[in-house]
C-alpha cells in the first residue's frame, strides 16, 4: 500500500527537529507543516522575505499583503519577522536555513536533482528552487516514485536540465524512502511503505542504491 | 526641500521614459507591485523594455499588461508563470527571456545599487544558469560569477512614505522593492500614504530617501490575490 | 519555544571559545559594541583571537581590553587610531593587523553571511589594499575581488530581543552589528532589554532571529562617548 | 591673505547644489556643514550609517547612540533614516552620493589622492576614504597648500602610499583652488585666495596644471 501525499508529507516532518529553521517548497512539502510534532518548535521561511509563518488566514483574516512564496495568503505569529528578497536569500544562501522539503521531476543517484523545466516545453523559470538547493543544509525531496508513463524518478543520471548538482540528501517517495549520511555517499533505502515489497521498488528504481542497512 | 512629490503617475514619469530602456520593477508575484505606475508606463506607449522583475504578472494585471502591449521586449526574470500572453510570446520568439535564480536576480539588484560589479555565488553551479558564465573555486568549492544589475529607471511600491523620499513597506509586500530601488538611476516610488515630514521613526525607514528622486500617491492599490487560501474558522 | 535566552555572559558563551578562534564584533567606534561579551570574552582567558572589526577601542574600553590582555593575535579592521596598547603591540610585531576599507569590510561581513564567496568593488584599486589580489575589468572599469568573511563567533549588541533572538538595533549603534549577526557560525547578541514574544511589529525588526543562536540581558551599558561635541543653546 | 579654514569650508560649501546628498569627511570637511546657503536643501550622509545629519546636540540633548562617523555626538532632523554599515557603503559605493569633501596629505596632478598613511609611522588605516573616493561621484579636497616643512601637497605624482588613483575633482587650499571638468582632464586654477600672486601659487604647486580661463 503506497503512502499518500499526506503520509509522506508526515514523514518529512519527522526530519524537522527542534529549532530548525525549515524552508518548504510549493506542492506536497507544504504539507508537512501540518504534521509538525507537538513539542517541536521550527520556524518557516518563506523566500519572498517573511521569516516565521502561521497557518492559513481564515476569511475575515486575508491580508493581500501577507504571502508565501507559492503566493498563497497566510498569516503571522508572534515571532514573525519581514525581511527584504536579498536579505531572505541571504539566510537561504548563508547557510542559515536547516532544511528545506522539495518535488522534483528527477533525482540521481549521486544527489543531482531536476525539478524545474522539461525542454521543449514552456519554461517557467527556476524561482528560488536554485538558491535553495545551493544553501540550505539538508535537502528533502518529495515525488511519486515513477510519473504518469511509469519511468523511474530515481534515476542513474538526470535526462532533464539540473536545478542543482549533488544537493539532495534524502529522498521520500509513495513507495519508498532513500537517504545517505553525506554527500560523497550513495543512498541506501531507508524505509520502504507498508505491504510494499523491496522487489517492487528495485524494479521501479533506476538508480543504485544500497539495501536496507539490517 | 527638494520636491520629490509629483501629482500623478504620467508627470512624475514625465522625461524619464525612452524606447529600448531598462525599467527594474519591485514585487513579488502580484504582490507589492507599483500599479499606478505600471498603468502609465502603458498609456505612455514607451517600447522596447528590458525589465528586470522577479515575475512577470498574469494576463491583465501587473507587467502582464505590458506584455499584452508589447512593449516589452526582454525580461530578465526567476519565474514566469501564471501568464498565457508571455507564453504565446515567449514561444513565437517575440520575447526574450533571461532567467535568473531568485536569490541571484535579488543580489544582482542590490549589487548594481551598490557599486558591487560582480559576485560569486553556488546558486547555479553545474546547471544551464552557469552556462557561459566563469566559475571559480574558494575552498575547494565551485563559485559562479553573477554581475550586478543597474537600470535606467526603477519603479517601487510602499506602504508609505515621506516627502524626503524615505520609504516604508507593509510585510511581504518589501520583497524586492528596497533592491530595485537601489538599482535604478532615476527611481519613482509610488506610496500608498504619503505622510509628513518626521512621521517616520528614524529606525523604522525601510528605504532611505536618497535612493527615490520621484515620489507620488498610488491611485491603484487593488492588490489582487493570485492564491487566495483559507482555513476554516474553528468553531 | 526553542530556549534562546542566556541568565549572563559566561553561560551565553559557554563551549564557544577556543583558542586561535576567528570573532566578529559588531560596533562602529565605542558605538554599538557588545561590552557585556568582550568582558566575559576578558575573563574566560581565550588567547590567539583574530577580531573582526571595525575599529579596536580604546586603551580601556572596547575591544581594547582584549588587546591589553593580549587575547589578541590579528585584527581584521578599517581604522584602529585612539588605542595605545594596539600601536605598541602593532609596532613591535606581537600583533597582527589586515587592513581592509569600511565599506569593503562591511560587505565582506555580509557576504559571509549570506554565501557570496567573493565579490568585486572599485574600492581600494590602485592602492596598496589591492596588491596581491585578483582584479577584473567590468565595462572598462577595473574592480578588485574581495572575499567574504565568517567568524566562528559573532558578538552583537543590540538595543531590544525577543525570545526568538529578533534584534531591534537603535539609531547610529546599529552599524555593523547586523552584519556580524549574520557572519558568526554562532552569534551570541546581548541587548539592554528583552522584550516579550509579539512585542515586535514584524516590519521593525532589524535582524532576525535565524540569525541569532543565543541571547543575554546585557549588563555593561556604559555606552562611553569618544567625541562629545555639544553646540551652545540658543539663548 | 591665505583663506582661513573657515573660508574654505565656505568655498566649500558653495559646491554643494540643492538636493545633494553629501558626505563631509573628518576635520576642515565637517565645518563644511556650517556654510551651506540658505534655501540650498543638502541632506548629509555619515558612512556609520546615518542619513541625514543635524547639528551638534545641546549638553542635554547628547545621546550616546547618535554619532558621525568621526564619533561626535550628532543630533536627528525630520529627515533622518538609519542603516547598516553594508548598506550605507551601498549609498556610497553605488554612487547615489553626489558629493564628498575631503582632507588629504597630497594630491597628484592626475586625480591620486593620499591621505591614509605614511610609511614608517604608525598606520591608523583607510577608513571609509577609500570607499568614498571610489564611489562618491565628486570628490573635493580641503588641504593646506603646503604641508609644514614648506613642500607642495599638490605634486606631479604622490609619494605616499595612495586612497584612491585618479579620483579628485577640485581642490581648495588655503592659496588657491584648483578644478578639472572631468577624469580626463588635467586641473586648472579656479581661484586664488585675496592678494595671493599667480606666482606664488606657481611657485608653491608641484603639479602641472592650466591657467585661470579668462
Amino acid at each position: 500500500m503506497p503512502w499518500t501525499r499526506d503520509d509522506m508529507a508526515a514523514l518529512a516532518a519527522q526530519e524537522l527537529l527542534d529549532g530548525f529553521y525549515v524552508n518548504l517548497g510549493i506542492g506536497i512539502p507544504t504539507l508537512v507543516a501540518n504534521h509538525i510534532a507537538p513539542g517541536v518548535d521550527v520556524t518557516l521561511q518563506s523566500e519572498n522575505g517573511m521569516l516565521g509563518l502561521g497557518p492559513f488566514p481564515t476569511e475575515a483574516d486575508i491580508d493581500a499583503d501577507i504571502i508565501n512564496a507559492g503566493k498563497q495568503t497566510i498569516t503571522e505569529l508572534d515571532r514573525t519577522s519581514y525581511v527584504s528578497s536579498a536579505d531572505s536569500f541571504g539566510m537561504i544562501r548563508g547557510g542559515h536555513i536547516q532544511l528545506s522539503v522539495l518535488g522534483a521531476m528527477e533525482v540521481a543517484e549521486n544527489g543531482d536533482l531536476a525539478n524545474w523545466m522539461v525542454p521543449g516545453k514552456m519554461v517557467k523559470g527556476p524561482g528560488g528552487a536554485m538558491d535553495l538547493v545551493a544553501g540550505v543544509g539538508r535537502i528533502i525531496v518529495l515525488m511519486d516514485h515513477v510519473d504518469k508513463a511509469g519511468t523511474a524518478k530515481f534515476r542513474k543520471s538526470c535526462t532533464l536540465p539540473l536545478t542543482g548538482a549533488n544537493v539532495v540528501d534524502m529522498i521520500i517517495t509513495n513507495l519508498a524512502i532513500f537517504q545517505r549520511p553525506d554527500r560523497r555517499s550513495p543512498f541506501f533505502l531507508k524505509a520502504i511503505a507498508p505491504n510494499v515489497l523491496p522487489d517492487e521498488v528495485r524494479a521501479k528504481t533506476e538508480a543504485h542504491y544500497l539495501e536496507m542497512p539490517a | 526641500m527638494v520636491q520629490k512629490i509629483y501629482d500623478n503617475a504620467p508627470l512624475a514619469l514625465d522625461g524619464l521614459l525612452f524606447d529600448g530602456m531598462v525599467i527594474a520593477a519591485g514585487g513579488f508575484g502580484l504582490c507589492g507591485i507599483p500599479e499606478t505606475l505600471i498603468d502609465a508606463i502603458v498609456e505612455s506607449g514607451v517600447t522596447g523594455i528590458t525589465a528586470i522583475s522577479n515575475n512577470a504578472g498574469v494576463d491583465d494585471f501587473g507587467l502582464g499588461k505590458l506584455l499584452k502591449t508589447r512593449q516589452i521586449r526582454k525580461m530578465i526574470s526567476s519565474y514566469v508563470g501564471e501568464n498565457k500572453e508571455f507564453e504565446r510570446q515567449y514561444l513565437s520568439g517575440e520575447l526574450e527571456i533571461e532567467f535568473c535564480p531568485q536569490g541571484t536576480l535579488a543580489e544582482r539588484m542590490r549589487a548594481g545599487g551598490a557599486g558591487i560589479a560582480g559576485f560569486y555565488t553556488r546558486t547555479g553551479v553545474g546547471t544551464m544558469i552557469a552556462e557561459g558564465k566563469e566559475t571559480k573555486l574558494f575552498n575547494g568549492e565551485t563559485y559562479v560569477l553573477e554581475t550586478g544589475l543597474v537600470a535606467d529607471l526603477a519603479i517601487v511600491k510602499a506602504w508609505k512614505g515621506d516627502p524626503y523620499g524615505n520609504l516604508i513597506f507593509r510585510k511581504s509586500a518589501r520583497n524586492f522593492n528596497p533592491m530595485a530601488a537601489t538599482c535604478g538611476k532615476v527611481t519613482v516610488a509610488e506610496v500608498e500614504t504619503i505622510v509628513e515630514p518626521g512621521a517616520f521613526d528614524p529606525d523604522h525607514v525601510h528605504s532611505p530617501g536618497v535612493f527615490v528622486q520621484r515620489l507620488l500617491l498610488a491611485t491603484h492599490n487593488e492588490k489582487r490575490i493570485e492564491q487566495r487560501t483559507i482555513r476554516q474558522e474553528a468553531a
